[in-house]
C-alpha cells in the first residue's frame, strides 16, 4: 500500500516536510490499487532518490520502526496531507462479499513480515503507524468520546492481531498515566477513619 | 499391559452393560472395575505399612484426646450461640416488647373502630336513601294500584247500566202470553228477495 | 461447569448428617479448593448447602497461601452440629478459629524430623568430602 | 520458581524505597494528627466554602460505560425538588478525601505463638474473614507464619487481601507505573493532569497511607509552583489542598490566585483557616459572619443559578441585567470592602511571604472594583433606579 512511505520517510524525517513525494503518497493512500502503486514506486524512486539500488518492497513489514518516528509522523505535515484531520479509521473501508460484513475482521494482515493482502487494515497499511503505549496521538484516535472504550474493530476495521495491540498498548498507557480516563468515584465512609460517628456536616443550600 | 486389560475390559463391558459408555469412561481413568480379579503382577504383593513408633503413636493419642475435649467444648459453646442467636434475633421477623405490643393492639383496635364507625355512618345513610326509594316506589304502586281498580269499577258499572237497559225488552215469564200472542199476530215472513234497486219480492 | 453460587442451591434434609470440606475446583495440576457445607453422604460434586470460604493452596506470588473464611457462618454451622472433613478441620485449627488439629502437630514435627536429618546427612558428607 | 519471586520481591520493595526516598527528602508531610483541625465543623465549612460549586463541572459529561441522561416533563413544584436534590447529589460529589496522619503496622500484632507448629508448612497462610457486612476497616485478617505464630497481617497485606475478595472498582492489584515511577508522575504533573492524579490517588491508596500522602504533597507542591489552582476549584481535592497549603504555611500563592480571580470572600476563608490551624490570635470570626450575611453560600448560588434558568426574559428586572453586566450587586460591593480590608491586614501581618506581589494584585483589584462601582453607579442612576429598591 504505501510503498513510497518508506522510502520518503528516510528522507524526510530528517528535512524535506512537503516535497512531492510526501503529496504523491498521500493520493496513492486513498486509491486502492497496490499493483499501480508498485509499478509507480521504482520509478518514484530512482527520479527522488537515485542513489537507492533496489526498489524495496511496498508490502515488506519486517523493518521495526521506531516509535519516536512514529510520534514524529503524527505530527507531520506527510500525516496531515494523507489523512487530513480525520481518523486514521475513518475513510478504510472493508472489502467484502455481499451485503453484510462478517462479524469478524481478518486474523492478521502481515503474513511472514509481508503483507498478505491487497486490504490491510488501517494500522497495517501504513507502517509508520506503530501502535505502543507513548504513541498517544494515535491511541486517542481509538478510544470513544462518549464511553472511553476503545472503540471496536467493527467500526475501525482493524485486524484482530492489531486490535489487540491496540487494546494493549491503551492499557499500558492508562496505567503510565499518558492517556487520561474518568476514573471511578469512590465514596468515603468517613466513620471509617475517623472511627467514631462524626455528626453529619450541615450543608447549606 | 494396562491396554491389554483395557481391552479385556472393554468386552467385560460390553458383555456387562451392553453399551458402549462405559467403555468410552476408561479411555482416561483406566481402573479396574471391582468384579475384575487381582492383576497377576499384583498377586503376591504385600502392601508396606508405613511403621509408627510407640512414642509416637502415643503423643498423637494424647493430642487426639486433648483435640476432641477441646473441640467438644468449643462446639457446646456455639451450640449455645446458635440457640441465643435464634432466640434473640431479629433477622427475620419484628420484635416487640410487651407494652408496644399492647400499644399495637390498641392502635389496631382504634383505628377499628375508626373504621367501623365510617362505614356505619355510611351505611345508615345509604339505608335511610334504600328506605326512602323503597316507600316511594310502594306508593307509587299503590296509587296505580287504586286506578286502575276504579277505572275497572267503572268500565263493569256501564256494562250493568247497558245490560239493565237492555233488560226491560226482555220476555220474561208474566209477559210470555202477551209475546206469543204478538208473535201469532204479526208474523213475519222472511221468505222474500231482495234486487239491486232494493225492490222486494215476496214470494208465496 | 458451571458453578453453583455460593449461598448453595443443594436441597438436604433437616436432621441429616452435615459436613464442612474442601471441593476440589480449579483443574488439571492446579488445584482450588470451595470450604463448603454440605450433606454428608454426597459426591463433592453435587450441589453444596452452603460456601463459607476458599482456599488456594498453591503460594502466590508472595509466598503465602490464601484461605478465605465466612467464620460466622462456620461458626453457626458447627453449632447446628455440622461434621468437619479433616483437612478442612487442619484448616480451621491452623486459622486459630477452632484447636489446633493433632495432624498438623504431627507434619510439623516430620517436617522437622526430616530436615533435622537432612542437615545431619549434610555435615556428614562434608566432613567425609574434607577428610 | 522461588528465586524469581525473591527478585520480585525485591524489585517491588526497591522502588517503594526509591519512590519513598525520593519524596521524603523533599515533600512536606503532616508532622501532627490533622485529623481533629480537619473534622471540624467550621474548617468543613470553610473547605466547602473555598471548593465552590460550579455545577457544569461537577456534572461534566463522563466518559464512562453507561452515561446515559434522562429527560422528563415535570411540573415547576417537581422541578424545584429536583434542583434541591441535585445540589444534594452535587455536595456527595464533592466529598472531601479525608486527611489522616500515615498509620503504621499494630506493634501488638502478635496473638499467639505455638512453638510444636515450627515447620508445619513451607509457606505462610493468610485467612481473611468474609463474613458478610463487615466494612473493609473491620474485616480481621491474620497470618499464621511457618514458626507457628498467628498474628494480625500487616496494612499492605491487608489491603491486598480486602482488594481481592472485595475489589474496589478502579483499584489495581499491583501499583500502578504511574505511581511507581518518578518520572512518569512528573510527566503526568507537567501536563497538568492534577485531577486525573489525584483521583487515581484516591482510587489506588488509602487515605491513611505513606504513599498517598507523598504523592498528594507532590501534586500540592507542583501546583503551588504552576499556579494552575483554577483546575482543581469545585473538585473534590480542592478543600484537602487548601488545607494541606494552610497548615504548611504556604497559602500565599493560593491567595494571590483568589485575589486575581476575584474570590476575595474565599481569600478571607483561606486566612481564616490558616489563623485557625495555627492558633493565631487574630478575630477573624466577626468579619466571616458579616461576609457570610452579605453572600450565599456555594449551595445557594447554584441552586439560583438553577432557577434562573427558568426565569422568563421580560421578568428580569432593570437592575438584574445591571447586575448581570458588571457581574456584582451592591452586597458584593460591600462584602469586598470588608474582606479587601481583612486580606491588607494580613498582607500587613508577619505571616505573609510574597507581601510585593499580594499588595500588587490587591491594589489592581481595588482600581478595577472601583471603576465598576462607577459604572454601576452610573449605570443605575442612568435608568432611574432607585438606590433603596436593593
Amino acid at each position: 500500500m504505501l510503498p513510497l512511505a518508506r522510502a520518503f520517510y528516510s528522507s524526510v524525517a530528517r528535512i524535506s516536510r512537503n516535497n512531492r513525494v510526501a503529496l504523491h503518497t498521500a493520493s496513492t493512500l486513498r486509491c486502492k490499487e497496490a499493483t499501480v502503486v508498485d509499478n509507480e514506486a521504482p520509478a518514484e524512486n530512482s527520479e527522488e532518490s537515485g542513489s537507492d539500488a533496489s526498489p524495496p518492497d511496498g508490502k515488506d513489514r519486517t523493518k521495526v520502526i521506531p516509535v519516536e518516528t512514529s510520534m514524529r509522523y503524527l505530527k507531520s505535515a506527510a500525516y496531515r496531507t494523507t489523512y487530513g484531520e480525520e481518523f486514521v479509521w475513518t475513510q478504510y473501508r472493508r472489502n467484502h462479499k455481499g451485503m453484510y460484513a462478517p462479524r469478524k475482521t481478518r486474523k492478521t494482515c502481515v503474513r511472514q513480515g509481508k503483507i498478505s493482502t491487497g486490504n490491510p487494515c488501517p494500522i497495517c497499511r501504513d507502517e509508520y503507524l506503530v501502535l505502543d503505549y507513548r504513541n498517544t496521538d494515535l491511541l486517542k484516535q481509538f478510544i470513544s468520546p462518549y464511553s472511553g472504550q476503545v472503540l471496536s474493530y467493527s467500526k475501525t476495521g482493524l485486524c484482530q492481531k492489531s486490535h489487540l495491540r491496540l487494546k494493549v498498548a491503551v492499557e499500558q498507557a492508562r496505567d503510565c498515566g499518558l492517556l487520561t480516563y474518568d476514573v471511578p468515584f469512590r465514596e468515603y465512609d468517613y466513620s471509617e477513619y475517623y472511627g467514631k460517628q462524626e455528626e453529619p456536616i450541615q450543608l447549606k443550600s | 499391559m494396562l491396554r491389554a486389560g483395557c481391552q479385556l475390559l472393554n468386552q467385560a463391558a460390553a458383555v456387562k452393560t451392553g453399551s458402549n459408555n462405559f467403555a468410552l469412561e476408561f479411555v482416561r481413568w483406566r481402573r479396574k472395575p471391582r468384579w475384575l480379579p487381582v492383576a497377576k503382577s499384583k498377586m503376591f504383593r504385600v502392601p508396606e505399612r508405613k511403621k509408627q513408633t510407640e512414642e509416637e503413636r502415643t503423643e498423637l493419642m494424647r493430642l487426639h484426646n486433648n483435640y476432641k475435649t477441646q473441640l467438644r467444648s468449643v462446639r457446646q459453646y456455639l451450640r449455645e450461640e446458635v440457640v441465643r442467636q435464634q432466640e434473640t434475633s431479629t433477622a427475620d421477623h419484628i420484635v416487640l416488647t410487651p407494652e408496644q405490643e399492647e400499644a399495637e393492639f390498641q392502635r389496631c383496635l382504634d383505628e377499628n373502630a375508626a373504621w367501623n364507625a365510617k362505614i356505619a355512618s355510611e351505611r345508615n345513610v345509604r339505608l335511610a336513601e334504600e328506605r326512602e326509594a323503597k316507600v316511594a316506589y310502594v306508593q307509587e304502586r299503590l296509587e296505580a294500584a287504586k286506578l286502575r281498580s276504579e277505572e275497572r269499577r267503572e268500565k263493569v258499572d256501564e256494562r250493568i247500566r247497558y245490560e239493565i237497559e237492555q233488560a226491560k225488552t226482555f220476555i220474561t215469564r208474566e209477559s210470555l202470553e202477551v209475546a206469543i200472542e204478538t208473535a201469532l199476530a204479526n208474523p213475519v215472513d222472511h221468505n222474500y228477495a231482495i234486487d239491486l234497486e232494493g225492490n222486494m219480492y215476496r214470494g208465496r | 461447569m458451571s458453578l453453583s453460587p455460593a449461598s448453595g442451591i443443594g436441597r438436604f434434609y433437616k436432621h441429616s448428617a452435615k459436613i464442612i470440606r474442601f471441593v476440589r475446583l480449579g483443574c488439571a495440576n492446579r488445584p482450588f479448593y470451595h470450604i463448603v457445607v454440605m450433606e454428608r453422604r454426597k459426591n463433592q460434586h453435587q450441589p453444596v448447602i452452603e460456601q463459607v470460604g476458599s482456599y488456594d493452596p498453591m503460594p502466590n506470588e508472595s509466598n503465602e497461601r490464601l484461605v478465605a473464611l465466612n467464620t460466622e457462618r462456620i461458626r453457626f454451622w458447627l453449632g447446628k452440629g455440622a461434621h468437619m472433613s479433616e483437612p478442612a478441620a487442619e484448616l480451621l485449627g491452623i486459622s486459630g478459629l477452632l484447636p489446633v488439629h493433632p495432624r498438623t502437630y504431627m507434619t510439623a514435627w516430620r517436617n522437622r524430623r526430616a530436615a533435622a536429618e537432612a542437615e545431619a546427612a549434610e555435615t556428614e558428607t562434608s566432613k567425609v568430602d574434607t577428610a | 520458581m522461588s528465586l524469581l519471586r525473591h527478585f520480585r520481591k525485591l524489585s517491588v520493595e526497591h522502588t517503594r524505597r526509591t519512590l519513598a526516598g525520593s519524596a521524603s527528602s523533599n515533600t512536606r508531610q503532616y508532622d501532627k494528627d490533622p485529623q481533629p483541625l480537619f473534622t471540624d465543623a467550621e474548617t468543613q465549612r470553610l473547605l466547602q466554602n473555598m471548593t465552590q460549586l460550579q455545577l457544569d463541572k461537577v456534572f461534566r459529561k463522563r466518559t464512562v460505560s453507561d452515561n446515559s441522561t434522562e429527560t422528563k416533563f415535570m411540573t415547576t413544584a417537581q422541578l424545584e425538588k429536583e434542583f434541591l436534590q441535585t445540589i444534594v447529589k452535587a455536595n456527595k460529589l464533592l466529598q472531601m478525601p479525608p486527611v489522616v496522619k500515615v498509620k503504621e503496622d499494630a506493634q501488638d500484632a502478635l496473638i499467639t505463638k505455638d512453638a510444636a507448629l515450627k515447620d508445619f508448612a513451607d509457606t505462610k497462610y493468610v485467612f481473611t474473614d468474609i463474613t458478610f457486612g463487615l466494612r473493609n476497616s473491620e474485616r480481621k485478617v491474620v497470618v499464621r507464619d511457618v514458626d507457628g505464630s498467628l498474628s494480625y497481617a500487616s496494612l499492605d497485606t491487608r489491603k491486598r487481601m480486602n482488594q481481592l475478595y472485595f475489589p474496589l472498582d478502579g483499584r489495581r492489584s499491583y501499583t500502578p507505573r504511574m505511581f511507581s515511577k518518578p518520572e512518569l508522575l512528573q510527566r503526568c504533573l507537567e501536563e497538568h493532569k492534577y485531577e486525573f492524579v489525584l483521583d487515581r490517588l484516591t482510587v489506588q491508596y488509602e487515605p491513611y497511607e505513606l504513599e498517598f500522602h507523598q504523592i498528594s504533597a507532590r501534586v500540592f507542591e507542583h501546583l503551588m509552583e504552576s499556579k494552575q489552582f483554577d483546575l482543581l476549584r469545585s473538585t473534590r481535592h480542592f478543600g484537602p489542598m487548601a488545607f494541606f497549603y494552610a497548615w504548611h504555611r504556604c497559602i500565599d500563592d493560593l491567595l494571590y490566585d483568589m485575589i486575581r480571580q476575584d474570590y476575595l470572600h474565599n481569600a478571607v476563608e483561606l486566612i481564616a483557616l490558616s489563623y485557625k490551624i495555627h492558633q493565631i490570635p487574630v478575630d477573624y470570626k466577626q468579619t466571616l459572619g458579616q461576609l457570610d450575611a452579605l453572600q450565599p453560600t456555594p449551595g445557594q448560588r447554584a441552586l439560583a443559578e438553577l432557577r434562573n434558568c427558568l426565569k422568563k426574559p421580560q421578568e428580569q428586572h432593570i437592575q438584574d441585567d445591571i447586575q448581570a453586566a458588571i457581574g456584582k450587586t451592591e452586597q458584593d460591593f460591600a462584602a469586598d470592602e470588608i474582606s479587601l480590608k481583612f486580606i491588607e491586614e494580613y498582607i500587613g501581618g508577619e505571616h505573609a511571604l510574597k507581601k510585593v506581589q499580594l499588595e500588587l494584585a490587591v491594589q489592581t483589584l481595588k482600581e478595577l472594583n472601583l471603576e465598576k462601582l462607577q459604572l454601576y453607579q452610573g449605570l443605575k442612576k442612568a435608568h432611574g433606579v432607585q438606590a433603596s429598591s436593593s
